[in-house]
């Protein structure tokens, strides 16, 4: 213990910096906690924060065309109605936000047939994956590198090879379209575009799925499978009852993160069939920037970000009880 | 039913073998548990059983059956881990129930059975815990309970009631000796706990570095241990070993001479060198000796250090010109005993006594080989004493 | 480096494109030729080839007001919004006025007007101009017995009834090649302001009544996209794809000249095909005549390559209004500006004035194929003498007289999505020509109203 | 382990018996369900491997096709041109591009780790009053496409924000006009990551870290980290490529000259004309940008996760 | 230097109150041990102490200084854990030397300090062993090991030895002692294990349900033990209770009589209800009970179940009208009583036997509340005996 006390007062020779961390020590849980999350939050403040409120402020004017502004004058939430009364569908919208009949050309059903179908097949292939990964066998580095990789490829670049793919007269995806009886240019109709949109999207980012539910495998501690096979569990069982419920926080995550990330689709779209084709909401924000609506399109940002929270916040209540943290 | 064979049965990991050429012959219904030193090999034998760890070498079988590369589920049995292992994300009653669920039992029937359990494990008011809520021994009853519930034929269990408290583990024991026999149940063991060992078990198999040393009925390990090693071993605190020169009419030890009939001994032979164990309750003061049938002759010595415990009192004590007992015990091992003596026994440190051994509760091994040579001594100055009990006599 | 501003005073920073900087060296020599002073120098920032992107970029770095760069490239389908909200230097108030005047009377008109605000100053000088034409298999055409060099076609244009015969002979002549005519359809931005608009004006139809409400004023124009002319030249491109026997199209056109492929087809994508000898007919910029026309030991097809305007539905005079019917080329091309917060202006202005030297534009026409936008200049020798664009150099000039100008308005990108979805939607036959022209032009007339 | 060993085993017997090879599957798999399961097994990671794998092969193909004859191409490259791979350096310094995104995508990860990494503890490991909330609201964050922060971010950086009467910093075409968005994009995702990760630490080898003389923070970086390290290396991982292919602010805050830190973004896109297009460069440069990745998903996910955890979460 | 206080300390749970007003004055040097049923808030206890609870109330010091809201690292404790809690990702030489190396001690005392904490637990070979590779009890040991290379003044073990087989624990005691005496440190020491409670503590702090019992040396608590609840749980096998009414000159059980003068009891009166209770150790048969000063008179008997313990036989006796003793041993707590006999004592089950209780030896509580009422008991017809111990004497 003497010589504890001795070494102890060796680090003591940096006082200032034992004294801060004495300080720290002492805080409070809370204090702590504050004191920890300071760095991000003053990130995401500057960053995110503040950006976000001066957009948000920009969503309450009007649109300026022609001045040398960039926005009009203050309407208040007039954008806002406008939008969701449909009332700018054609004037100042690419592409109506929702209209049942063309259920293609709305942003809003097509970001949601999107999510959907593509969030649920990166799951489940994402989860096989995973599996296949989490095995030890010969040659795991390399599956896993070639599982993952995809997840690497730039979008213009995985925009390319299916805008190429699918292109009649270069790839040979249109031909195959057409030979199943489909449509002999899949990239110019809005439906076939929208299922190879979807395509590319799962062969890119079934790796992010894989990725950390794969990692989630990993943290799963070994010896409760050995209880569980003695107790009499089969493969599926040992999955359904082990595997599932001690990943799941993980895939909740990926989940959460993947549904918005797909809910914000656009680059993807943009270079393989164009946002006129295929308008997610994410397109109609961009467009609608870069027809210089600045009002509108903040406004359009904003529900954008209002209807993901809504979605979010249907997972988060559905799944508050398994453990995912909030 | 329940008969668990292993045949040859060796595990090998890269630099050590956990387990070596092990052959246990476990009856159906049998209490078997396996005792040895930390690392010998007692969690892996358990586990090559299960099917948790395919052993390198040698076959298993259970219930007649050879189930070497079976995988658990197809073995019939149920194990209690060494480190719990409950599942963290299940409340008390899911872990408990998770066989059962696994096997379609209908609701009642689970509930039946759980209930049944947990009061056995007496974690009535527990089970909507999560595991990270209770106390490390509330944990390692769930886990008794989980294997309970599946009233399989084998049992496997390692070390299933380290963390309970004394009460509770008396208790816990009593209960499983129950089920043993309600449930007809073959029982492997695991412990560190002599008082289990001795008290459940049918037989206890000792194991050293991976190899059997003997397996027997618990008192047979006691009263007639197959080598050093097993009578080092059981019993607590561990049996006085002395080593000594043989002449002609004993055994003359460093400090005293112990006097017996070295006829009766095989292949042993004046000069050899013996080593001779005596349990701490076989040294007796010279005054306590009365009941001592055939007591050595008398030996001086010096009090050393005293642990009371309550119900008896270990009193180390020093022959010839030893030391206070040192840490490294074994270069003292020569010149101290270890002698039980009553609680109410007026005595003290550094006092000179007179002790005598029970002449028939000595011990002689093989010092170079570890194996018994005997287990008591016959002293009969003349050659036809018919009484005293049979020297190298295993029944 | 190039954030705040460049540290040597002297040199001025051009956002331009990859062609710029890779021929950089050669063209400061030829603005020093062009009389810029030797002290000035050039730094090319390549930017975006995309051009909505460089759009975008400009509109941020303006916004932001930015020092640099001191001179944009600006493309002329979209100089005009940046006008109007005066985020760019007028040239009118600050250019020597020889080189004002040589821009506003010698120039492509056309091209002019992209660069010039309502009140008539000039913002921005065209650099170079682009005009859409035919390019086609003179060989195979040939062969077919067709006789273009005797016919005039470079210069006087055929018919789109005589081209769709052409076409069809020669297909039906060459069994190994698969398409007739490719050109751009997808649903994107080339197909409102290109080649729907190209065939709707040969058709004699136009957006709004006149060439001249082309650039607006918006909200004040009628809007004419359910005229018969413009229903017909959908029909006839619905012939040209989909065969006479489909519904919708024209009897007197010899129909199936053109794969379904052009539905989903931009420049790049329809080239490929006529680059690789399996197409007869290929509508696109000049850039492509530059590919396509190189020597055949490079890949090109030579002398073979045929350049024409693109065909008339109907004869210039046929239908009433002025600057309709006959051959028409959309009008492509970019435009030189200054960007107001420049520290440079002074520097910057020379620069601009040695652009509209006749050497330079020459110069460039050499270097990098880009089109001198000036009408006399393709008459030069030394413009004829230009490799591979030389042979071309009478065609083009007749297609630049006959330029389109974007019709682009602040409200341009509103409106040019909905005529590209409606004429896609019309030409792929998910709506019938009329119903769609008719909800197209209730929707521009929304939106030229709402936006009024 | 154990499954290993049972194959091998596996192996050795089927060796022993004679009869036809089906037949001796069939009766194995039988026998021993394990080797249906290996059986499957490596069927479904063949399909993984083909469908993942072949829009590569393609785009191989694609950049061996010479430019002109990239026309109807299926599976074999029409014609052969490595020397591809060469011109793309020719035409553009590319590897700068990637040195530059490298940089980018390595300070990011770094910032983002370390931020993560404090807020992660904190919401997995303490509980204090707001945590919900802010949760929530760092989570808010991700809901908004990129173009809603482009224009008050582009200002901030191009010095065209006054605080307190200063203005901001001009940070257009430096890396921090890049890393600074970056890092606040992907934050989110990291911190809920490695919140789940952390969270699932037993509380037992925290309290044993610190015990032994680690503050509250010390526990955190050499034992909590340390065994989060499959989530951390994901975290990191996913961070990195996200950075390395990002698409938008990439595009915005710098001029696209190669030493105003112009990603590899620019440098693809720089195998694009106005018109012409040179797919078999672009095809050839994101083989080419792709490669470095696939080494750091090797190192990273294979040294890191593996070194580290080689005994999972054992108390 | 290594004081440790704790002053109305307790911890609340939502619905557990695991520690409830806790005050324990451990002086310098001073080994304590921490006993009580599983989940009574042993560990939390020493959670508290290390700082890794913050007490709902109280406060705590540590040689003085408060440190109830302390960080542990500021606190000079070191701690093993109940749960092991070995860093998986280090090797065990990582593991011991992990505190030694955050504070930034040389390489050379690093490996000098780890060594000798690695013989210690007799660890030598093992050091570049991952923890999943090693067996439960050395993983403990790499624990032990981890805590004593700190040398600080204050050890905190939580059921240190709980995995260790019998002949290392009994080691490790010693070597635990030893430390302590070397190290001077103060140890608080939680443990099931009644004999490393008795033979190694200065006092043992018995807790029951979160609340303190007894805090008094162990052979004090064995002896006179303060209420039913430490009587009960101290000893093993556990004492004897058996409920009686106060007559005249005695207690009457269902089935005997204890004679004793009831004078010299305060606060009882005849028709009270008490429970008497007695060791295994203090009933004797008769023929047995020559040693025994003040025996009671003898009582009819019948034994029961045997069980051999090797060194004692511990014999399940039933007095009065009593069936085979049954599971739930409650309801015949009246008529059973366990005797421990030497092992070569001939008896045999269902024998008819006649017994004495230890008079002064048998304790006497107050049923309702607990409390002990007399430890030892006179029996003088006539009013003058000076003889015998005095009863409430608590010297
Ligand atoms: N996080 C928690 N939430 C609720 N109850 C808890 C929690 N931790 C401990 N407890 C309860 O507090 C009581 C005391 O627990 P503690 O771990 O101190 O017991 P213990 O005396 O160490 O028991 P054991 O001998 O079994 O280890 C137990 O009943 C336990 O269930
Ligand atoms: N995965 C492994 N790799 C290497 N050695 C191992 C491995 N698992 C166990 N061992 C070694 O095998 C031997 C036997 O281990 P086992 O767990 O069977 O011991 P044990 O008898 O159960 O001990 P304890 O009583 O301490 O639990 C030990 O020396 C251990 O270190
Ligand atoms: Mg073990
Ligand atoms: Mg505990």
């Amino acid at each position: 213990m003497s010589t504890e006390q001795a070494s102890d007062k060796r680090q003591e020779k940096s006082g200032a910096y034992a004294g801060a961390v004495r300080w720290i020590e002492n805080l409070s849980e809370t204090q702590f906690a504050y004191l920890l999350l300071m760095p991000a939050l003053l990130l995401l403040g500057v960053i995110a924060f503040w950006p976000l409120l001066s957009t948000f402020e920009m969503s309450l004017r009007a649109d300026s065309l022609r001045g040398a502004s960039q926005v009009g004058e203050f309407v208040g939430l007039q954008n806002y109605t406008d939008l969701l009364a449909g009332k700018l569908d054609t004037v100042a919208l690419p592409q109506p936000f929702i209209d049942f009949s063309q259920p293609f050309k709305s942003a809003l059903i097509v970001t949601f047939i999107f999510t959907i179908a593509s969030v649920l097949v990166e799951t489940i292939i994402g989860f096989g994956q995973a599996l296949v990964l989490d095995q030890d066998f010969r040659g795991r580095r390399w599956v896993r590198v070639a599982i993952i990789i995809p997840w690497a490829v730039p979008i213009v670049i995985q925009g390319m090879i299916f805008y190429l793919m699918f292109q009649p007269g270069i790839g040979f995806g249109a031909n195959l379209t057409e030979m199943i009886g489909l449509t002999s240019t899949p990239l110019a109709n809005s439906s076939s575009a929208l299922g190879i949109i979807i395509l590319a999207d799962i062969w890119k980012t079934t790796a992010f799925m894989a990725l950390l539910i794969l990692a989630g495998l990993q943290s799963i501690d070994r010896s409760l499978y050995d209880v569980a096979k003695v107790a009499g569990a089969s493969k599926w069982q040992q999955f359904r009852m082990i595997t599932l419920p001690l990943v799941l926080p993980t895939v909740l995550v990926a989940l959460l993160f993947r549904t918005i990330a797909a809910m914000r689709v656009y680059g993807l779209i943009e270079t393989v069939s164009g946002c006129t084709t295929v308008p997610s909401l994410s397109c109609l924000v961009v467009t609608t920037f870069s027809t210089r609506r600045y009002g509108t399109a903040a406004a359009v940002a904003f529900v954008t970000a209002a209807i993901i929270g809504i979605v979010v916040s249907i997972y988060i209540v559905k799944f508050r009880d398994s453990q995912g943290g909030f | 039913m329940g008969e668990v064979n292993l045949e040859h049965v060796s595990k090998r990991y890269e630099d050590v073998t956990a387990v070596d050429d092990m052959n246990l012959d476990i009856r159906d219904g049998e209490f078997v548990t396996l005792v040895g030193p930390s690392g010998c090999g007692k969690s892996t034998t358990l586990e090559t059983i299960a099917g948790l760890t395919i052993p390198s070498d040698g076959t298993i079988s259970i219930a007649g059956r050879e189930v070497t590369k079976l995988p658990p589920k197809d073995r019939g049995i149920a194990m209690v881990f060494q480190n719990i292992a409950l599942f963290p994300h299940m409340d008390v009653y899911d872990n408990i129930s998770f066989g059962l669920r696994l096997r379609n039992y209908e609701k009642d029937e689970v509930d039946r059975r759980v209930e049944n359990a947990s009061e056995i494990v007496q974690l009535e008011g527990l089970l909507d815990r999560m595991p990270d809520e209770m106390s490390g021994g509330q944990r390692q009853r769930v886990a008794i309970a989980r294997a309970i519930v599946r009233e399989p034929d084998v049992f496997l269990m390692d070390e299933p009631l380290a963390n309970l408290d004394a009460k509770l583990r008396v208790h816990m024991r009593t209960e499983l000796q129950r089920l043993h026999k309600e449930l007809d149940a073959t029982i492997i063991y695991v412990t560190h706990d002599q008082a289990e060992a001795m008290t459940m078990s049918d037989r206890v198999a000792v194991i050293n570095k991976g190899e059997l040393q003997q397996f027997a009925p618990p008192l047979d390990c006691y009263n007639e241990p197959e080598n050093l090693f097993v009578a080092g071993f059981i019993g607590s605190p561990s049996m006085n070993f002395v080593e000594g020169v043989v002449d002609s009419n004993g055994l003359q030890t460093p400090d005293y001479h112990v006097e017996f009939d070295t006829g009766q001994l095989n292949d042993v032979s004046v000069d050899d060198t013996l080593t001779m164990g005596v349990r701490p309750e076989d040294v007796y003061l010279v005054e306590d000796a009365g009941n001592v049938s055939n007591p050595t002759s008398r030996i001086d010595a010096t009090t050393d250090v005293l642990e009371p415990m309550g119900d008896e009192i270990f009193v180390y004590i020093l022959t010839g010109e030893g030391e206070t007992v040192g840490m490294d015990a074994e270069a003292d091992d020569a010149h101290q005993l270890l002698m039980s003596v009553n609680p109410d026994k007026d005595i003290d440190t550094d006092e000179d006594v007179e002790i005598v051994l029970d002449r028939e509760r000595i011990h002689l091994f093989d010092t170079d080989t570890g194996d018994a040579i005997a287990h008591g001594l016959e002293f009969a100055p003349v050659e036809a004493g018919p009484t005293g009990t049979e020297a190298e006599g295993d029944d | 480096t190039g954030r705040g501003s460049s540290t040597n005073p002297n040199v001025v920073q051009w956002a331009a494109d990859d062609d710029v900087r890779t021929n950089k060296d050669a063209i400061e020599t030829a603005l020093h030729e062009a009389g810029l002073d030797e002290n000035i120098r050039l730094e090319v920032l390549a930017g975006n080839e995309q051009t909505g992107a460089r759009q975008s970029q400009y509109q941020r770095w303006l916004s932001a007001n930015l020092e640099e760069p001191d001179l944009l490239l600006v493309d002329s389908g979209w100089a005009i919004p940046f006008i109007a909200r005066r985020q760019l230097l007028n040239l009118s108030d600050n250019m020597a006025s020889e080189a004002l005047n040589k821009v506003n009377n010698d120039y492509f008109q056309g091209s002019v007007t992209t660069g010039k605000s309502t009140d008539g100053d000039l913002y921005a000088i065209p650099l170079f101009s682009d005009f859409g034409t035919i390019q086609y298999r003179k060989d195979l055409v040939r062969q077919s017995g067709f006789n273009p060099d005797q016919e005039n076609w470079a210069t006087e244009g055929i018919s789109w009834k005589k081209f769709s015969r052409v076409t069809k002979k020669v297909l039906q002549d060459n069994q190994n090649i698969d398409y007739g005519f490719t050109f751009q359809a997808s649903n994107y931005e080339g197909l409102s302001c290109c080649d729907f608009n190209e065939f709707m004006t040969s058709w004699g139809g136009t957006y709004f009544g006149s060439v001249d409400n082309l650039l607006g004023p918006v909200g004040e124009r009628p809007v004419t996209l359910d005229s018969q002319n413009v229903i017909d030249s959908i029909k006839m491109i619905r012939t040209f794809i989909h065969g006479n026997n489909a519904p919708n199209t024209l009897n007197d056109f010899e129909g199936g000249i053109a794969p379904r492929a052009v539905l989903s087809w931009i420049e790049e994508t329809s080239r490929a095909p006529f680059s690789n000898g399996n197409a007869v007919m290929h509508r696109n910029w000049p850039y492509s005549i530059n590919i396509n026309g190189a020597p055949k030991s490079e890949g090109g097809f030579g002398e073979d390559l045929g350049v024409m305007p693109i065909p008339y539905g109907v004869k210039k005079g046929q239908v009433n209004k002025q600057g309709l019917g006959g051959v028409a080329s959309a009008l492509g091309g970019w435009n030189v500006a200054i960007n107001p917060n420049t520290k440079k202006q002074d520097k910057a202005l020379q620069v601009l004035e040695a652009m509209t030297s006749e050497s330079f534009k020459l110069k460039l026409f050499e270097i990098i194929g880009w089109i001198p936008p000036e009408p006399d200049l393709l008459e030069t020798q030394r413009a004829r003498d230009v490799p591979i664009m030389g042979r071309y150099v009478d065609t083009l000039k007749v297609a630049g007289q006959n330029a389109l100008p974007r019709p682009v308005s602040v409200v341009w990108p509103q409106e040019s999505g909905k005529i590209s979805q409606s004429v896609f939607a019309a030409y792929a036959g998910d709506q019938s020509p009329q119903q769609a022209m008719s909800t197209l032009n209730s929707q521009i007339t929304e939106i030229e109203e709402y936006n009024k | 382990m154990a499954q290993t060993e049972q194959t091998q085993t596996d192996g050795r017997q089927q060796a022993e018996t004679t009869q036809g090879p089906f037949q001796r599957w069939v009766q194995g798999s039988i026998q021993d369900p394990e080797r249906t399961y290996q059986a499957m097994f490596y069927v479904v990671t063949i399909f993984f491997l083909f469908t993942t794998l072949f829009p590569f092969y393609w785009l191989l193909v694609l950049a061996l096709t010479p430019r002109e004859s990239i026309i109807n191409v299926w599976f074999l490259p029409k014609g052969f041109n490595p020397g591809v791979f060469i011109e793309i350096f020719e035409q553009l310094p590319f590897h700068l591009y990637m040195f530059n995104s490298f940089v980018l995508a390595l300070v990011t990860t770094a910032i983002v780790l370390v931020l993560a990494s404090l807020a992660g503890y904190v919401f997995g490991r303490l509980s204090f009053p707001g945590r919900g909330a802010l949760m929530l609201l760092i989570l808010a964050i991700s809901y908004f496409p990129p173009a809603a922060f482009l224009l008050p971010l582009f200002r901030l950086f191009t010095g065209n924000v006054e605080i307190f009467g200063l203005s901001s910093p001009m940070l257009y075409n430096t890396p921090g006009a890049m890393v600074l968005p970056f890092s606040a994009l992907f934050m989110p995702l990291s911190i809920f990551i490695l919140t789940t990760f952390y969270g699932q630490i037993p509380d037992g080898l925290e309290d044993a870290a610190r015990i032994e003389g680690t503050t509250r923070l010390g526990a955190l970086f050499r034992v909590i980290i340390p065994l989060s390290a499959p989530g951390v290396a994901t975290a990191g991982v996913l961070t990195f490529i996200s950075v390395y292919n990002e698409f938008f602010f990439s595009f915005l805050m710098t001029n696209g000259e190669v030493q105003n830190w112009a990603p590899l973004l620019w440098g693809i896109l720089g195998y694009q004309g106005q018109y012409a297009e040179f797919y078999n460069l672009m095809a050839a440069a994101s083989i080419v940008g792709v490669l470095p990745i696939a080494i750091l998903v090797v190192i990273a996910q294979e040294k890191i996760v593996s070194g580290l955890t080689a005994g999972a979460l054992k108390e």
